[in-house]
């Protein structure tokens, strides 16, 4: 049990203020893009025409609805601000009830923004990047579904309703990064993404059952009201398997293999899905669940760890990837990393967690999109080597991708700046070995991106025969540069500390940290070792010519970071292969054993039959003989039972 | 009792001998004796309408049914004696001694006390009274009995019916099939030889000889040679050749 | 109207039109016996639909639509009729699932060993005896339709369908009559030991169930239900027959099998098992826990080393089976309400699975998934519907199955942690199977002998839309069912004499919610 | 006169006749088996009628004789077809009906 005199801030409990006036739309956020998807995907080729154009207006029209009932928010005073919208009873089972119902609060709106509108740029850009695919009609629906699936995750005022989210999220995106299933590898990569983030739900599932084992519950407001109160085996416990569940979702070690073949997807779902919003859902989790988080230091440090590790390795696999939305991958797995370090330092980081997450949102969509530009003018050529001086024929691309490129090494005053200075200060202030894995971090974060921009915009042209890069049309550069002004400005957020005031009556008031030296002095060292990472990969990369073919004598640090720090090989020599000979074993056991032992009665009772059946011979003499000893017997029976 | 005595032993006895005999008929006339004994015992046993019974349905219409199909069937009658199914005969002998013996020694076991006797039930005779059970208490089933009777009469000529499933060959069919038979597989065309004819006896069953002195295997009955008394050719040359030599020397 | 005798109707309606169909001419051709028997189960199915809108969720009887006529009075056997909510549901699954069945394998009959009349017959008649094992309310009726059910799907198995489908109907009619040999030995001793009450020998449930059987007597009576149903269902290790009769049956029957007959199992746990030998379940629980989790991994894991669709299926089906028990088992209302969904839920969308699937071997003669690929390209519709079919086998939120799996894993958790952790791979394995199967069928190049492939005609759209359509919607709304099934499972709870455990924190404790509300204002 | 020696000597028979069933391969005989066996029965049935002083035995044992000549009428057809088609009257022949 907590005591309160331990805990001199107990986590907010979730309101819930019945929806009345604007508010009562919000369930059309949802529906919209779900209303989009179901037209699209049932009405099949009818509507392949103006499909695209449908599945666009759908989820910006559910962004202007978000927009309006934003600031619906910001006009309502803070208490009031937690809005519930109560559509019908999911499921009842004893005492234990799930109601479908939605959660509006200062935490979703900001998610809300995020989806719908990067959701709606992007939707706007793949007009253009899909418009020769045959299946463009599908892609959009598999999209709308994603945004709705995702606005449910983030509305849901249930664990349940979280789950059917999760999972919504993780259909579609299994959906889109098999999208051109006619590819073994595409196919491969998104079973492969749907089935470890399984692994992750098994934590969502028991996690679940444990809140209602504890609770009673699942809902928010339930379980925040009653957390304070629950013990800290139950509290870790859930903490742990929610942590797995965040894990699965946001590519997270010890679940993060996934995200690197998910890049089979088409880029708009790399920039969407797998940078921007759903990959980072485990940290909404974790955010959201705060009123378990901030009751159990064990639960926070191990997401603490898995944090520090996740964001070293992803930005270490990044500096070796030669595949352009690989190399963006690890980054994107790197920059998670750092938000689940921020979620796990309890109320002092949650808000930065999100702020970070909304500005990453950004730049990395930005990013992506930038590299699905730079593929549609190489025709689909996704190695770096094979650039090479794109500046100039790719001058808008370049010019985007350039201020993303600012806002994630984090110089001011781009966005990146303000977030990840804000988790590297809060890290140091908590622990310093962590706030040094931070601090590294960020330098290995400036090497891998610079290396990037010059392997792809500077230095010669290696393009391959045949390949006229040239600038992608403005039905894609548009959003490109919309997002490109968000990564310039999305800073602007923590002015103030707007954003931490924000979301504080969600995740809890905290104190401040008082570091060791001043922020400003901190914001310096960051930017040194940044700089430092800058420089390093302008010897290393910039200098020297780049070779076509990647070196294959290189160091074995090089070598673990090709190979994914053999988080592949990891899995295939402890589960995957034991699994396929275990189940070749099992399968000889279930026919030789069970369906043996069954079979082998059978066969004994056959082999018996045969023998037995050999008696009846067909000689009526022989059947009258059995009859005249079958009548002895009776007549001997009869004997001894009268005279016996 | 004087009469069981007598009858026991032959009933017994011809009732074995049915065991053993190999000719049907034999078994048969065997069954009669058994059958005629028993008639006698019924008698004895204060039945006469039974006994009547007994020697006019049994012996007079069963076993000469059974004979006459014997006659029908008779061609190989005779049994083998060599058992066909292993162990059979050992097993059989084993199991029906047992039943006998079990069967004996329960008997023996149980005492029946004195007979009663049918005096007093045949005070009237014993047909009559026999009569008024029959046709009181058991008309019914007496009835029935009727309808199996006539039931079994139909079954037996149904069974014994011999379907045509061709319409029968006329004459000019006939003629035709053996012109065919002789152009096509060369059969003798002709009638076929009268059996030799000899003074002695009835000679039906010997074989007309063809003018080089071998026996014409188509004169004789086809049934007759299956039952295999037909004398042979060197028989009936045997025969002549006594008789030749008889004449001679007398 | 509930004095109507709905479920009489229901259950003599399709016996009636198997009897009518069998009794055509011949010469009135093969397109009238199967549109009259489509005609019949769409009708049975409106009776159904009648019925359930006239069922009473807050009535206080047990059993609704009963009815009652004494049978063989010597025995205490009684014609008695009714359903609960788990009954009711079950009855609906199959009314449901008859003429859905009949639409998908309308050219199934055609080329077996008997006409394609005799096999919409069997149809029909296997869909009134259904109804009757679901509705009974007498043990003894209840054990005559249990074995009559066999009769039609062994001829179903035997008659219509793959290369070794005699062998596959032996071997499922020897597996069945073994385990209602041993139910017969327990209803036997039922009467046995009603017969020595004041009362007299009966056997009807309701009476049956308020007598005390005693430690011993209850158990044995207990394991020899058990076992019937267990083979029913099928749990592990008792399974072996179910893949094999699948793989040989056409998919309209195994559909009949799976989603309705095995049910039968399922359902027989909680209504015989649990409900007339309480004492005898809860002694029994640890065990079947145990062997429930173990069909769960073990069913899955055969799934994903399956290469024939047919036999995948059947193993999944094993696998959910071992939900369906452990939610039963654990005796809480999550558990047994999840169980009771689940069954419903199952038969959906295994139904859905082999038929889409039997669309698919029908159109390339094979079931292995290797001779599959690339089908997608060719055929967007029906790659579409079986993906949507196994997303729902793999209990994907949003798909009905997904509320009663989640809902016994809650049960399954209150009962005990390491049960839940064990079965709740199973949700991860279920990922393998359905897309492995996905993937080698589906994705990929296209391959020269499936390059041909239609896509699905009308008919086949027709026949399966309905079930996804009721599993779409079952998903989010999942209330009319529920509303029938909780005071079945409230019932059932109470005759097991077991209560929920209270949620460890009590959140509705004095002062708490209040001192937390303080802290949110701080 | 004592009523064990007729049911000693019906006992035998009746096995005689069981034997005899047994052992003989004409169908012919082993007919005359059975009709051995169904006499050895009816020397039963009218010595117990005497011993008990009623009729009821007498009466049992018509219905036996009039039943086996119905009997023997159809089983002799029925020889007498096997033998038409078969051109053999051995019981060992019919032997088709077997595993």
């Amino acid at each position: 049990m907590v005591t309160l005199e331990s805990l001199p801030h107990l986590p907010p409990v979730v309101g819930s203020v019945p929806t009345d006036g604007v508010f009562s739309l919000l369930w059309l956020v949802i529906a919209l893009p779900a209303l989009g998807a179901a037209i699209l995907l049932i009405g099949g080729k009818r509507t392949d025409k103006w499909g695209h154009y449908l599945a666009t207006a759908a989820v910006s029209a559910s962004f202007v609805l978000s927009l309006v009932l934003f600031f619906g928010l910001l006009g309502r005073d803070g208490e009031e601000r937690q809005v519930t919208q109560h559509l019908w009873d999911w499921f009842t089972a004893g005492s234990y009830q799930v109601k479908f119902d939605l959660l509006y609060d200062q935490l979703s709106a900001l998610f809300l923004l995020l989806i719908t509108g990067v959701g709606s740029l992007i939707h706007v850009y793949s007009i253009g990047y899909m418009e020769h695919d045959e299946r463009r009609r599908r892609f959009f629906g598999y999209l709308n579904l994603f945004v709705a699936s995702m606005l449910v995750l983030v509305l849901a005022a249930d664990y349940v309703g979280v789950f059917l989210g999760w999972e919504g999220v993780g259909l579609a995106s299994y959906l889109l990064i098999g999208f051109w299933q006619h590819k073994p590898t595409a196919a491969a990569a998104a079973k492969k993404a749907f089935v470890v983030n399984r692994v992750g739900d098994i934590g969502l599932s028991l996690g679940t059952a444990l809140i209602f084992v504890t609770f009673g519950s699942t809902s928010f407001a339930v379980v925040s009201a009653a957390s304070s109160q629950a013990s800290d085996g139950a509290l870790t416990g859930i903490g742990l398997l929610l942590l797995l569940a965040a894990c699965g979702k946001s590519a997270q070690f010890p679940l993060q293999t996934w995200l690197l073949d998910a890049m089979e997807g088409p880029t708009p779902v790399s920039a969407l899905i797998h940078a921007a919003t759903m990959v980072t859902a485990g940290v909404y989790l974790i955010v959201r669940s705060n009123f378990i988080f901030s009751l159990t230091e064990d639960a926070r440090t191990a997401v603490i760890i898995i944090g520090c590790i996740t964001l070293l390795m992803g930005a270490v696999i990044g500096c070796a990837k030669d595949d352009i939305k690989k190399a963006l991958a690890g980054s994107t797995m790197s920059q998670i990393g750092y938000m689940v370090l921020a979620a796990g330092l309890g109320p002092a980081g949650y808000a930065f967690a999100i702020f970070h997450l909304l500005t990453h949102g950004f730049f990395k969509a930005n990013m992506f999109l930038g590299a699905g530009s730079v593929m549609h003018g190489m025709n689909d050529d996704v190695n770096m080597r094979h650039y090479g001086a794109l500046q100039k024929a790719m001058p808008v691309t370049f010019a985007t991708f350039g201020i993303g490129y600012l806002a994630i090494l984090g110089v001011p005053p781009f966005a990146g700046f303000w977030s990840k200075d804000k988790i590297i200060e809060t890290a140091f202030a908590d622990n310093v070995l962590v706030g040094l894995c931070a601090l590294v971090g960020a330098g290995v974060t400036a090497f891998y991106m610079t290396r990037l921009m010059l392997m792809t915009y500077a230095g010669t042209k290696r393009w391959e025969k045949g390949v006229h890069p040239h600038e992608s049309p403005k039905v894609m550069t548009v959003p490109l540069i919309a997002l490109a002004v968000l990564s310039a400005l999305g800073g602007l957020l923590t002015l103030n500390g707007w954003i931490s005031d924000w979301l504080n009556p969600v995740v809890g008031e905290h104190e401040e940290h008082h570091l060791a030296i001043p922020a400003i002095v901190m914001s310096l060292i960051i930017l040194v070792v940044v700089a430092a990472g800058v420089a390093v990969a302008w010897f290393l990369v910039g200098k020297k010519p780049i070779p076509k073919v990647a070196p294959t004598e290189v160091s074995v640090f090089t070598k673990a970071a090709r190979a994914d720090l053999y988080g592949d090989a990891f899995n295939d020599a402890v589960v995957i292969k034991p699994g396929v000979a275990g189940i070749g074993a099992l399968t000889t056991f279930d026919t030789t054993v069970v369906d043996g032992a069954a079979e082998g009665t059978a066969t004994v009772f056959a082999a018996m039959s045969a023998q037995f059946r050999l008696l009846q011979n067909g000689f009526v003499r022989s059947y009258a003989l059995a009859l005249l000893a079958g009548a002895t017997v009776v007549v001997l029976a009869l004997l001894a039972v009268n005279f016996g | 009792m004087v009469a069981f005595w007598i009858l026991a032993p032959i009933m017994v006895a011809a009732a074995l001998g049915m065991l053993v005999v190999r000719k049907a008929v034999h078994a048969a006339l065997l069954l009669a004796v058994v059958m005629m004994s028993l008639a006698v015992l019924y008698l004895a046993l204060d039945a006469p309408f039974l006994f009547a019974v007994q020697i006019i349905v049994y012996t007079g219409a069963i076993l000469m049914l059974f004979l006459f199909v014997v006659m029908l069937v008779g061609v190989d009658a005779s049994d083998s004696v060599v058992e066909t199914i292993r162990g059979h005969r050992f097993f059989t002998i084993v199991v029906g001694l047992a039943f006998g013996i079990t069967l004996v020694l329960g008997i023996g076991q149980v005492s029946f006390g004195t007979a009663i006797g049918l005096d007093e039930a045949n005070g009237e005779g014993n047909i009559p009274a026999i009569a008024k059970i029959l046709f009181t208490r058991y008309v019914f089933a007496f009835e029935v009995t009727s309808a199996l009777l006539i039931t079994a009469a139909l079954g037996a000529m149904v069974l014994a019916h011999r379907e045509r499933l061709t319409p029968k060959p006329t004459q000019a069919d006939l003629a035709a099939q053996r012109m065919r038979d002789y152009a096509e597989k060369g059969t003798h065309l002709g009638p076929l030889p009268p059996p030799g004819v000899f003074a002695r006896h009835n000679s039906v069953d010997t074989p007309a000889l063809l003018p080089d002195g071998t026996a014409a295997e188509a004169s004789i009955s086809r049934v007759l040679a299956a039952r295999g008394t037909v004398k042979s050719v060197p028989e009936i040359s045997e025969e002549i050749h006594e008789l030749n030599e008889g004449g001679e020397e007398s | 109207m509930n004095d109507f005798p709905w479920l009489s109707l229901l259950l003599f309606l399709p016996i009636v039109g198997a009897i009518v169909l069998v009794l055509l001419p011949a010469s009135l051709g093969t397109l009238l016996p199967k549109q009259l028997a489509l005609g019949t189960s769409v009708a049975t199915l409106a009776v159904g639909i009648a019925m359930a809108a006239n069922y009473d969720t807050d009535s206080s009887k047990v059993y609704q639509f009963a009815e009652q006529h004494e049978w063989i009075k010597s025995f205490g056997a009684h014609y008695a009729l009714g359903v609960d909510g788990v009954g009711l549901t079950l009855v609906m699954l199959t009314v449901i699932l008859a003429p859905v069945v009949m639409l998908a394998s309308w050219n199934d009959g055609d080329q077996g060993r008997w006409s394609s009349k005799a096999f919409f017959a069997w149809m029909l008649a296997l869909q009134g005896l259904a109804v009757g094992v679901f509705a009974a309310t007498d043990v003894f009726l209840f054990y005559v339709f249990f074995e009559a059910t066999l009769i039609p799907i062994y001829f179903l198995i035997g008659g219509y369908g793959g290369a070794n489908r005699a062998r596959a109907a032996v071997k499922f009619l020897l597996y069945s009559l073994l385990g209602g040999l041993v139910m017969l030995a327990s209803v036997i001793g039922l009467y046995v030991e009603s017969a020595k009450t004041d009362a007299g020998a009966t056997y009807l449930v309701g009476e049956l169930a308020q007598l005390d059987f005693g430690t011993a007597t209850g158990r044995w009576l207990f394991l020899g239900f058990f076992i019937a149903f267990a083979i029913k269902a099928p749990m592990f290790p008792v399974h072996t027959w179910l893949p094999d009769t699948t793989a040989a049956a056409t998919p309209g029957t195994s559909v009949l099998l799976v989603s309705v007959l095995d049910k039968i199992g399922t359902f027989g746990m909680i209504r015989f098992c649990l409900e007339l030998f309480p004492e005898a379940s809860r002694w029994a629980t640890p065990a079947v826990v145990v062997f429930a989790v173990i069909s769960i991994i073990y069913g899955a894991l055969m799934a994903i080393g399956s290469d024939n669709i047919p036999r995948l299926i059947a193993y999944t089906s094993i696998s959910h089976f071992g939900f369906i028990v452990l939610g039963i088992f654990v005796m809480n209302s999550q558990g047994l309400n999840g169980a009771n969904l689940y069954m419903f839920n199952h038969g959906l969308s295994t139904a859905a699975l082999f038929l889409v699937t039997g669309f698919l071997i029908s159109r390339r003669g094979s079931a292995l998934i290797s001779d599959f690929g690339g089908v997608e390209k060719v055929a967007p519709v029906l790659a579409g519907f079986f993906l949507v079919a196994g997303l729902s086998s793999l209990s994907l939120p949003g798909l009905s199955p997904f509320v009663s799996e989640f809902l016994v894993i809650v049960g399954a958790f209150s009962y005990s942690e390491v049960a839940a952790a064990f079965a709740v791979t199973g949700i991860v394995l279920a990922a393998i199977y359905i897309l492995f199967m996905y993937q080698r069928t589906m994705t990929g190049p296209t391959r020269e002998e499936v390059s041909g492939f239609s896509d699905l005609n009308v008919r086949e759209v027709a026949s399966l839309a309905p079930v996804l359509l009721l599993i779409v919607v079952l998903g989010f709304f999942p209330k009319p069912l529920l509303s029938v099934i909780n005071p079945a499972v409230d019932h059932t709870l109470q005759q097991v004499d077991k209560t929920d455990p209270p949620p460890s924190v009590d959140p509705l404790a004095p002062g708490t919610s209040g001192h937390s509300a303080e802290g949110s204002h701080e | 006169m004592s009523t064990e020696p007729f049911v000693i000597l019906s006992a035998i028979l009746f096995t005689i006749g069981c034997i005899g069933v047994l052992t003989r391969r004409n169908a012919l005989v082993v007919f005359m088996c059975v009709e051995l066996m169904l006499n050895a029965s009816n020397l039963l049935l009218i010595t117990f009628s005497r011993a008990n002083g009623n009729l009821e035995g007498q009466i049992a044992a018509f219905f036996v004789m009039v039943v086996a000549a119905a009997e023997v009428v159809v089983g002799l057809a029925i020889i007498m077809t096997i033998f038409r088609t078969r051109r053999s009257a051995s019981v060992d022949d019919a032997s088709l009906l077997k595993y």
